[in-house]
């Protein structure tokens, strides 16, 4: 449904945008319908980049974006709406999602002034407390209140309600819960499993292996802005095969096991090189999973 | 029905707060309260008094008694009229002047923030041009090539060369705030920019913009009153620099006229210092840092 | 034993009124211990760390005591405290990357640092730089502006300089919550070794992160809206939890190498209460699942097997 | 401070000076209104004293006589009837040591060929200047313009041949002319941006032809500052003169009693100038005289010498002549056509004439119905001015002539005099001559033409008046024809009011006596003379002012 | 750092080709005629005589070719020192009319920018650590910044000058001397001094105590801050350091408040008759003098733009993160 072709990212830094500073390399992938795809890996190696791209706030460098089968990227205004009628995002910080100063819910009536003008209030009331059920939100404790009167967790559903809103195809959540407490974070991963029930695609960005392991059925390691390793969760995270994504699965702290118990000394990588170069190619090492090749 | 009434106590609790603190703030109390009553008096003053600033109404170089309560300039002039008057168009000049330089620094500021890059570039090489610039010295060439100076001319140039650091500002605030996610979401939602800046980005600095367009208005007024005293005020108006100008021009100094020199010195003083520290005292209202002091 | 705190009150003092975040918090350290800290935000465990070495403006000691090393710490008082700091408590604060002074080399801003509290940069040099070996810095670093060093070598030389005059006690708030996977684990395991050096005698991990705390410390605490509820030796807590709360933290950890399959973890409903005005007996009667009317009464502190302390009714079953 | 050294050099004897000693130095102010920077006699800038201290004129003219003393020229007089032979007094000395000769004065006249000379216009009349012998020299005229001739003996001074005639011509018409050669009593000490130091000449001629010695060794000129400054100088005895206008000078008078003026009471200075309203008489209904005319009965001059003057000026004559001409006045034209200000005989006037007020909106309209609204144009900054023209167009209003101050910079207001591109202005460049012909030449002059830079600003076109005023330039003030044409330019004044008079300025004077006494003053044996540093008074007897100072006790 | 001084250098250029273009432009595009102005002070009062003037005036004004070439001109001759020729004090080139009264104003600004910079913001770190300070000397502090400068001057001139008599009021020196190395004129000169450089300096103090005093407890509340005293360091270290990081910012506006001291100059200089450029320009503008005019501006401009430069410079040494190359607002 959404595909990635070989998309780069290159920033301008400097003065008068005089140094380059390429964060995304030719990566290709793709969300199916009803699919959580987990992008994971360090911090800097372009994941939230990529959730950009997806979502048209930045402009692709090389590479080209596809909607079921139509490229959309470098439309004009009207397309750009047209397409976030069918994708959506939500971001890291649930807090500073939403203006401060304004109503939590003034995010329900921004796109009811974009999207549905001609809506009668009554039916936009109800359309609007029907998807907030279905994040299971009591819309009585959350419509009318400000961003500070409500938790995290809270924030976060209604987001989601408000993509929702739009009947849309592919969600972009780029570390929705790393700044939820333990207690509430289950909440939301659980809703995103829900929302795949219900056939849609999910780009979940984050950095911490377990959400990616609990939630997706794919994932995409990434690093120095390419993709190193990528396949079906459970045998990228039981059976690593690029150094770099053992390396990551091992400094995992779990509970179930300390480090202390097999100590292992973590593998010499290849530094980050030359950005601007093609990075290594991928390949498939067994039925869906595929690693970059490394020495 | 009461569980709108709940709400909305809370949220009245919510916006009140920062007035809540405000008020309580003894610094914008006190600078609220000068710069109100002497509007007021401007605003008001004319009314009850003579609307001809300019008219001998009594003796000469009278000393402040009960009826000219600032006492009569060199000519009989009643100095309280002309000082209401000049009240009047000082806030003017700040208003206007203020108003002008807020405009094309808000609008600079969120050009070049918003958009980045080459504009932004752009925009800040001349923004740093005319910072450096010293604007009275220009404004001084420029009033001297004006043939007729109204109260308005004045505001239209000093606000066209006091915005930089306002843009400057404005500029800074707007790079962090483009960043925020409910920016983000606002694109998402199909928003131009304009309407993105308008209402996700301007009402988040709302507080420090209130705080620029106070020294703003300032600034115009103390500039205006030196341009002014060196003769380049409006041309048929009274203000509270042309009052020193006159009363300097008029041996006040030498006359021992030290009501006619010392009002409006004393006004602009008060104004601009209460806005000061009225704008202290926002500060600590907005930064509660501060207000720990 | 090193620390004792005994029935610690600290409040933040607020236009609105006291926030209570410390609620009597009372709990032992042992030489060479390492207890983590973990909790909801806003639970008080920052502000715990924060009372054990220096009070902020708004902070306030209402009630209870600390003693290290058999000496009460005046932890109410500024200036007393001053020589304890450092000296016997220190800190790594959560906020290493901006911690160092920008406009100092770090070379001079330690010995000016040390200077004033009396020792010579001079005879401190030599273990100084040992140090900073054993973590991966070379001396040069000393020549350094802080914004020539990385994130890391930051988070590195505050490690080795909050350590440096070998403190009885060590404060550690959230070091690792900012960095990735890997940086994460290499700081965590500094921390264990500078223990096993002897740098520091014993150390308080405050984090939010269950899984991190139980790769290092000896022992866990878990505190609940100002209070201590659970304190258990590491196992003991993951393996066999008593209180309610830290079940139910537990229970909502996914894991990697765990297949979860269709099966969904459970999350804690509610919030945490409002420490303005606590509610009184057990504060987690709200959420709890077992809550019964005893609960409305203060629970006690059952120590329930050698080292395993619950606060709850419900702890014996 | 720089430029003082290079000048100090020049004489030895006061390299060593920099303290001037107090009771050597006159302390003057008012006249320079910028930074003495050159000595040009063509182009004179501000440099007080250049025609009157340095350099001379052939003749003096007193005021008080209206008569012509001589000075550099022992005697003149016109041999015939187109031939004017003036003598010189022996013995002169330029400053360098040359002596002064008929060369000089026919060097000085002949620069008049020069088109960009101020003077040139004496060659329309003039046609040669011949040497006689060293001291005397014969000028040879087409037509004898007596009064416009002796405005040339007693106003233009003559300039050392030996020294200009190395220069080109661009230098002469331009050029700073540094470390100037002079023949008057004093020579330039030193200057700053806001000083001119002269110090006394030993030979100068007058001493010993004359027995006339200026009394201080120095004169220090100060470049106006605010008046606020000068008062203070003058209050506390630092300043001895001040030349320009001061108010609440009258106050200090009275209670500083070592400071005076020339009169001891209103109008405390004798009178320089006169202030006119101009109307721009190419504009309806200002081109009707009767409607200047009710403007003139409408303005209330006295409460402009009171309250703007606070009385030390003087209303103008209907006339508009100047008091050293009050024995020209022929008080039966006055009487007959003269004003007075009455608002209801404006009103009147207006009313006679067909100017009504249709519309009740409290000011009369044109006679075709159209609003009028005048703008009364004043340079800002001039705050006198500002203030007079206020006081006037309150007094114009209240007769129904609707007219607003507006004060313009002062370069648009010299545009627009200049150009005609004004409603009403206020002027005073008819001052103080030998001949009340300047001033009807300022009234009268024709053509018309597109810029009028020096005089007739109302464009006002009076054939009759301006042949008068021609002859009036040609005829002797023995020649009983003088006092006839003098009458009927004031009936034509008065009739057709080209330029409305209001009042007198002063010559602003004011003195301390606390240093220097013996100030000219109109009581009290003092010299009655100017009281002035201006330029162009030295030359009408000012000069005798430092004779006749003395030291206070 | 070359790239930021380069940078900076860019902007200064810039501004200095912006300011000389405007002070090209503008009395040529105003209406007013210095020439006219010329012979209308001269008085000549015959027509023919003052047209012939005008052709001297024009050539020697530079006004008698188009106007590109005027303005290539105007490069050329300025970049040979020359601007041009006073129509205030002709023949006088501006460039030695205002060299003369530049001494004054240098005299004037210099000490009153530099010594109410440090003392400002010495009392404003006072201030910081201290509540009784900070009650007692801010109000005072933000009522000097709100003064008029030209009204502190008359008060001042009122109070010192006339009422006390202890200070003169007017003029760089006294009337009765001329200038000399000697004891009595220096002495003369200070006394001049005073007052002018009084009303600027109070003026200045007031922002500069207040921006430091905020400055300070912002500092104070930094995270370098918080780290040494949780180390135990006493408040004299931590407050050196604050001290010193909160100069940096006020290093930066030193420059940026140097229009306005700049002006506050131009307008107490006026109060005092000080004979710098203030009084110049003033003259500048009621003579109609744009060549004076131009050069004032041009001067001034050139004078802050390399104290500006200097500030900048100053900046780069004292703080090492610009000395890295590092600027601030790059992401
Ligand atoms: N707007 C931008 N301008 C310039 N460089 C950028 C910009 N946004 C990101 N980068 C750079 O691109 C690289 C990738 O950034 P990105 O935010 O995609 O990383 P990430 O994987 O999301 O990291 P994190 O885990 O920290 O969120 C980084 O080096 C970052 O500094
Ligand atoms: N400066 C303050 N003023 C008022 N209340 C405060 C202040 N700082 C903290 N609090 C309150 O004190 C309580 C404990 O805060 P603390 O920072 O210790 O929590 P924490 O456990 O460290 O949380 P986190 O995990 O978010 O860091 C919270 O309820 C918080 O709202
Ligand atoms: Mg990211
Ligand atoms: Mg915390
Ligand atoms: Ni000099």
């Amino acid at each position: 449904m959404l595909e990635l072709k070989q998309v780069w990212k290159s920033y301008r830094v400097g003065a008068l945008g005089s140094k380059r500073l390429v964060a995304v390399r030719d990566v290709s992938i793709d969300i199916a319908p009803g699919e959580v795809l987990s992008v994971v890996g360090e911090s800097g190696s372009g994941k939230t980049t990529v959730g950009k791209m997806v979502l048209q706030l930045t402009s692709v460098t090389r590479g080209s974006i596809l909607l079921d089968g139509v490229d959309v990227t470098a439309k004009g205004h009207y397309e750009r709406k047209v397409y976030y009628r069918k994708v959506q995002g939500v971001f890291q910080d649930p807090f500073s999602s939403y203006n401060p100063i304004f109503k939590a819910d003034r995010v329900f009536d921004t796109v009811r002034e974009s999207y549905f003008p001609q809506l009668k209030r009554a039916e936009w009331t109800a359309k609007v407390d029907d998807v907030l059920q279905s994040v299971r939100l009591d819309p009585g404790s959350v419509l009318g209140k400000y961003p500070h009167q409500l938790s995290g967790g809270q924030l976060q559903r209604m987001l989601i309600a408000r993509a929702l809103l739009l009947d849309i195809q592919v969600l972009v959540a780029d570390e929705i819960i790393s700044m939820l407490d333990a207690s509430t974070r289950i909440d939301v991963l659980n809703l995103l499993g829900e929302l795949r029930e219900r056939g849609l695609g999910v780009l979940f960005i984050t950095h911490d292996l377990s959400l990616a392991n609990y939630i997706s059925e794919r994932v995409v390691i990434m690093r120095h802005g390419a993709v190193v390793e990528m396949g079906a969760t459970g045998k990228v995270f039981t059976d690593p095969q690029h150094p770099y994504s053992r390396n990551l699965i091992a400094s995992v702290p779990q509970l179930h096991r300390k480090w202390s118990d097999d100590p292992q000394t973590p593998e010499e990588l290849e530094p980050d090189g030359d950005r601007e170069v093609d990075p290594s190619p991928l390949t498939e090492v067994s039925e869906n999973h595929w690693v970059a090749a490394h020495p | 029905m009461s569980a709108e009434v709940v709400l909305q106590t809370e949220v009245v609790g919510r916006r009140n707060e920062h007035l809540y603190f405000a008020l309580r703030n003894p610094k914008v109390a006190i600078g609220l309260g000068i710069v109100l009553a002497l509007l007021v008096l401007g605003l008001v003053g004319p009314f009850f008094l003579s609307d001809s600033p300019n008219e001998y109404v009594g003796p000469k170089s009278e000393a402040p008694s009960g009826e000219y309560w600032l006492g009569t300039t060199y000519f009989g002039q009643d100095v309280f009229t002309q000082f209401v008057h000049g009240l009047r168009s000082s806030y003017l000049v700040g208003a206007l002047g203020g108003g002008i330089s807020f405009v094309i620094g808000l609008a600079i500021g969120f050009a070049a923030g918003y958009r980045g890059g080459m504009v932004d570039e752009i925009l800040n090489m001349i923004t740093n041009v005319v910072l450096v610039l010293p604007a009275l010295a220009v404004l001084i060439v420029i009033s001297s090539y004006l043939e007729v100076r109204g109260v308005v001319t004045q505001a239209v140039i000093i606000g066209i060369f006091s915005w930089p650091w306002v843009a400057r500002a404005v500029r800074a605030q707007t790079f962090t705030l483009r960043n925020r996610d409910y920016v983000d979401l606002a694109r998402l939602t199909g928003k131009r920019a304009p309407q993105i800046i308008m209402r996700e980005i301007m009402p988040n600095m709302a507080s420090y913009l209130l705080m620029s367009v106070i020294l703003l208005f300032g600034g115009a007024i103390l500039f205006a009153a030196m341009l002014d005293f060196i003769g380049l005020g409006p041309t048929n108006a009274v203000s509270l620099g042309t009052m020193m100008q006159q009363s300097m021009a008029w041996s006040s100094l030498h006359l021992g006229m030290w009501w006619w020199f010392v009002p409006p010195g004393l006004a602009i003083t008060l104004i601009v210092g209460a806005l000061y520290i009225t704008n202290v005292g926002l500060d600590e209202v907005f930064n509660p840092k501060l207000r720990e002091m | 034993m090193t620390l004792e705190v005994e029935d610690l009150q600290v409040h933040y003092r607020t236009m609105k009124g006291d926030v209570r975040a410390l609620d009597g918090v009372s709990f032992s350290l042992a030489d060479g211990e390492i207890v983590g800290l973990a909790g909801e935000s806003g639970c008080g465990k920052t502000t715990l760390g924060k009372s054990l070495i220096r009070l902020d403006g708004r902070m306030q000691h209402v009630g209870g005591k600390a003693v290290l090393d058999g000496a009460e710490l005046p932890i109410g008082d500024d200036r007393a405290m001053n020589t304890h700091r450092w000296k016997e408590v220190s800190i790594i604060p959560q906020y290493s990357m901006s911690a160092l002074n920008p406009t100092r080399k770090i070379g001079k801003m330690i010995a000016e640092l040390l200077r004033s509290r009396g020792k010579s940069y001079r005879e401190i040099k030599g273990e100084l730089v040992h140090r900073l070996e054993l973590v991966g810095l070379s001396e040069k670093v000393l020549d350094n502006y802080p914004i020539e060093l990385s994130g890391g070598m930051k988070q590195r030389v505050v490690m080795v300089l909050s350590t440096l005059l070998d403190p009885s006690l060590l404060i550690a708030d959230e070091v690792t919550s900012a960095l990735d996977v890997t940086n994460q684990k290499a700081v965590a395991e500094t921390l264990v070794r500078f223990r096993d050096m002897g740098f520091v005698k014993s150390m308080i991990v405050v984090t939010h992160d269950l899984s991190l705390v139980y790769q290092i410390a000896d022992t866990i605490m878990i505190m609940y809206a100002g209070r201590i509820v659970e304190k258990a030796p590491a196992e003991t807590i993951i393996k066999a939890p008593k209180h309610p709360y830290t079940k139910a933290l537990i229970g909502a950890l996914p894991e990697v190498g765990l297949e979860h399959g269709d099966e969904r973890l459970q999350s804690i409903p509610g919030k945490p209460p409002q420490l303005l005005n606590p509610p009184t007996g057990c504060r987690f009667r709200d959420r709890c699942p077992l809550a019964s009317d005893e609960c409305a009464e203060e629970p006690p502190v059952v120590a329930v097997d050698a080292g395993h302390e619950v606060s709850c009714w419900k702890a014996e079953d | 401070a720089g430029c003082s050294d290079d000048n100090a050099s020049e004489d030895p004897s006061d390299l060593s000076m920099n303290e001037f000693p107090r009771n050597q130095t006159l302390y003057s102010t008012g006249t320079a209104w910028g930074p003495p920077a050159d000595w040009n006699t063509i182009n004179p800038g501000e440099s007080t004293g250049l025609n009157g201290l340095g350099y001379e004129t052939l003749f003096l003219f007193d005021p008080q006589t209206t008569e012509l003393t001589p000075w550099l020229a022992e005697s003149g007089e016109w041999t015939e009837e187109l031939v004017y032979t003036l003598k010189l007094r022996p013995g002169i000395k330029w400053s360098d040591g040359e002596d002064l000769t008929a060369d000089d004065v026919k060097y000085t006249a002949e620069l008049g060929q020069i088109e960009a000379v101020p003077y040139h216009n004496i060659w329309d009349w003039l046609s040669a200047v011949e040497v006689v012998d060293d001291l005397t020299v014969a000028f040879t005229f087409t037509e004898a313009r007596h009064q416009e001739w002796n405005n040339f003996l007693w106003a233009e001074q003559i300039v050392p041949e030996h020294v200009l005639s190395k220069l080109s011509e661009e230098e002469i018409l331009t050029g700073a002319n540094e470390n100037p050669v002079v023949s008057g009593p004093y020579e330039i000490h030193s200057y700053d941006q806001d000083r001119l130091a002269w110090v006394k000449r030993d030979d100068w001629w007058a001493t010993e032809a004359l027995g006339l010695e200026v009394a201080p060794t120095f004169i220090v000129d100060i470049v106006n500052t605010s008046n606020e400054v000068t008062l203070n100088l003058m209050a506390q005895g630092e300043l001895d003169i001040s030349n320009n206008f001061l108010p609440g000078i009258q106050d200090l008078i009275a209670s500083n009693p070592d400071l005076s003026t020339y009169y001891d009471e209103a109008p405390y200075m004798l009178s320089a100038n006169t202030a006119m309203l101009i109307p721009n008489t190419t504009i309806e209904p200002l081109d009707d005289p009767e409607f200047r005319r009710a403007m003139a009965f409408a303005i209330d001059s006295g409460k402009i010498v009171d309250s703007v003057y606070s009385g030390i000026v003087a209303a103008a004559n209907p006339t508009g002549l100047l008091p050293i001409w009050d024995k020209y006045l022929d008080q039966t034209v006055i009487g007959e056509v003269g004003f007075s200000f009455s608002t209801s005989e404006a009103a009147s006037i207006l009313a006679a004439a067909g100017y009504e007020d249709a519309d009740g909106d409290g000011f009369v309209e044109t006679k075709n119905g159209d609003p009028i609204a005048f703008k009364l144009n004043v340079p800002t900054g001039w705050t006198d001015w500002e203030e007079a023209a206020r006081s006037m167009a309150t007094d114009l209003r209240a007769a129904g002539i609707n007219v607003t101050e507006e004060f313009l910079d002062a370069g648009a207001v010299d545009d627009a005099r200049t150009t005609g591109d004004f409603q009403l202005m206020l002027n005073n460049w008819s001052g103080t001559s030998h001949t009340p012909w300047t001033h009807y030449r300022y009234l009268f002059q024709l053509p018309v033409i597109d810029t009028q830079s020096t005089a007739n600003f109302s464009r006002w076109t009076n054939e009759a008046a301006w042949t008068l005023t021609e002859e009036l330039a040609a005829t002797p003030a023995e020649d009983p024809r003088y006092q006839e044409i003098l009458s009927e330019l004031q009936r034509h004044a008065l009739v057709d009011m080209p330029a409305i008079p209001i009042w007198y300025n002063g010559a602003w004077s004011q003195v301390n006596n606390s240093v220097w006494t013996n100030w000219p003053s109109d009581s009290g044996g003092g010299p009655q003379v100017f009281p002035s540093m201006w330029n162009s008074l030295w030359n009408m007897g000012a000069i005798y002012m430092l004779t006749e100072l003395k030291l206070a006790e | 750092m070359g790239r930021y001084f380069r940078r900076k250098l860019l902007i200064y250029g810039l501004t200095f080709f912006i300011a000389v273009s405007i002070n090209f432009a503008v009395p040529r595009l105003m209406p007013g005629d210095p020439v006219a102005r010329m012979l209308t002070r001269n008085s000549v009062s015959n027509l023919e005589s003052s047209e012939a003037m005008r052709g001297y005036f024009n050539d020697i004004f530079g006004l008698d070719v188009p106007l590109w070439k005027q303005y290539l001109n105007y490069w050329v001759a300025l970049f040979q020192g020359d601007l041009g020729v006073s129509v205030f004090a002709f023949p006088a080139p501006v460039s030695s009319v205002v060299a003369d009264a530049l001494p004054y104003t240098l005299a004037l600004l210099l000490p009153s920018i530099l010594l109410s910079w440090i003392v400002g913001n010495a009392m404003g770190a006072m201030a910081a650590r201290n509540k009784f300070l900070d009650n007692g000397a801010l109000p005072i502090g933000y009522v000097l910044t709100a003064v008029p400068y030209m009204w502190l001057a008359i008060l001042l001139a009122w109070v010192g000058g006339i009422i006390l008599g202890w200070f003169p009021v007017a003029g760089g020196y006294s009337f009765a001397l001329t200038p000399a190395f000697t004891w009595t004129f220096i002495v003369d000169l200070v006394h001049h001094w005073v007052l002018p450089f009084l009303s600027l300096f109070l003026v200045a103090l007031g922002g500069w105590a207040i921006g430091m005093r905020n400055l300070v407890i912002y500092e104070l509340e930094s995270d370098y801050a918080n780290y040494l005293q949780a180390l135990g360091a006493p408040n004299r270290l931590v407050r050196r350091y604050a001290f010193r990081n909160a100069v940096l910012p006020q290093v930066t506006g030193l420059a940026l408040q140097l229009g306005v001291v700049v002006g506050g100059a131009l307008v107490t200089e006026v109060v005092f008759a000080y004979p710098g450029l203030g009084s110049l320009l003033l003259n500048a503008v009621s003579n109609q003098d744009f060549f004076l005019l131009q050069g004032i501006l041009l001067f001034i401009v050139i004078g802050v733009l390399v104290f500006n430069f200097l500030a900048d410079i100053v900046y780069v040494l004292i703080d090492p993160r610009t000395r890295l190359g590092l600027e601030g607002g790059q992401s």
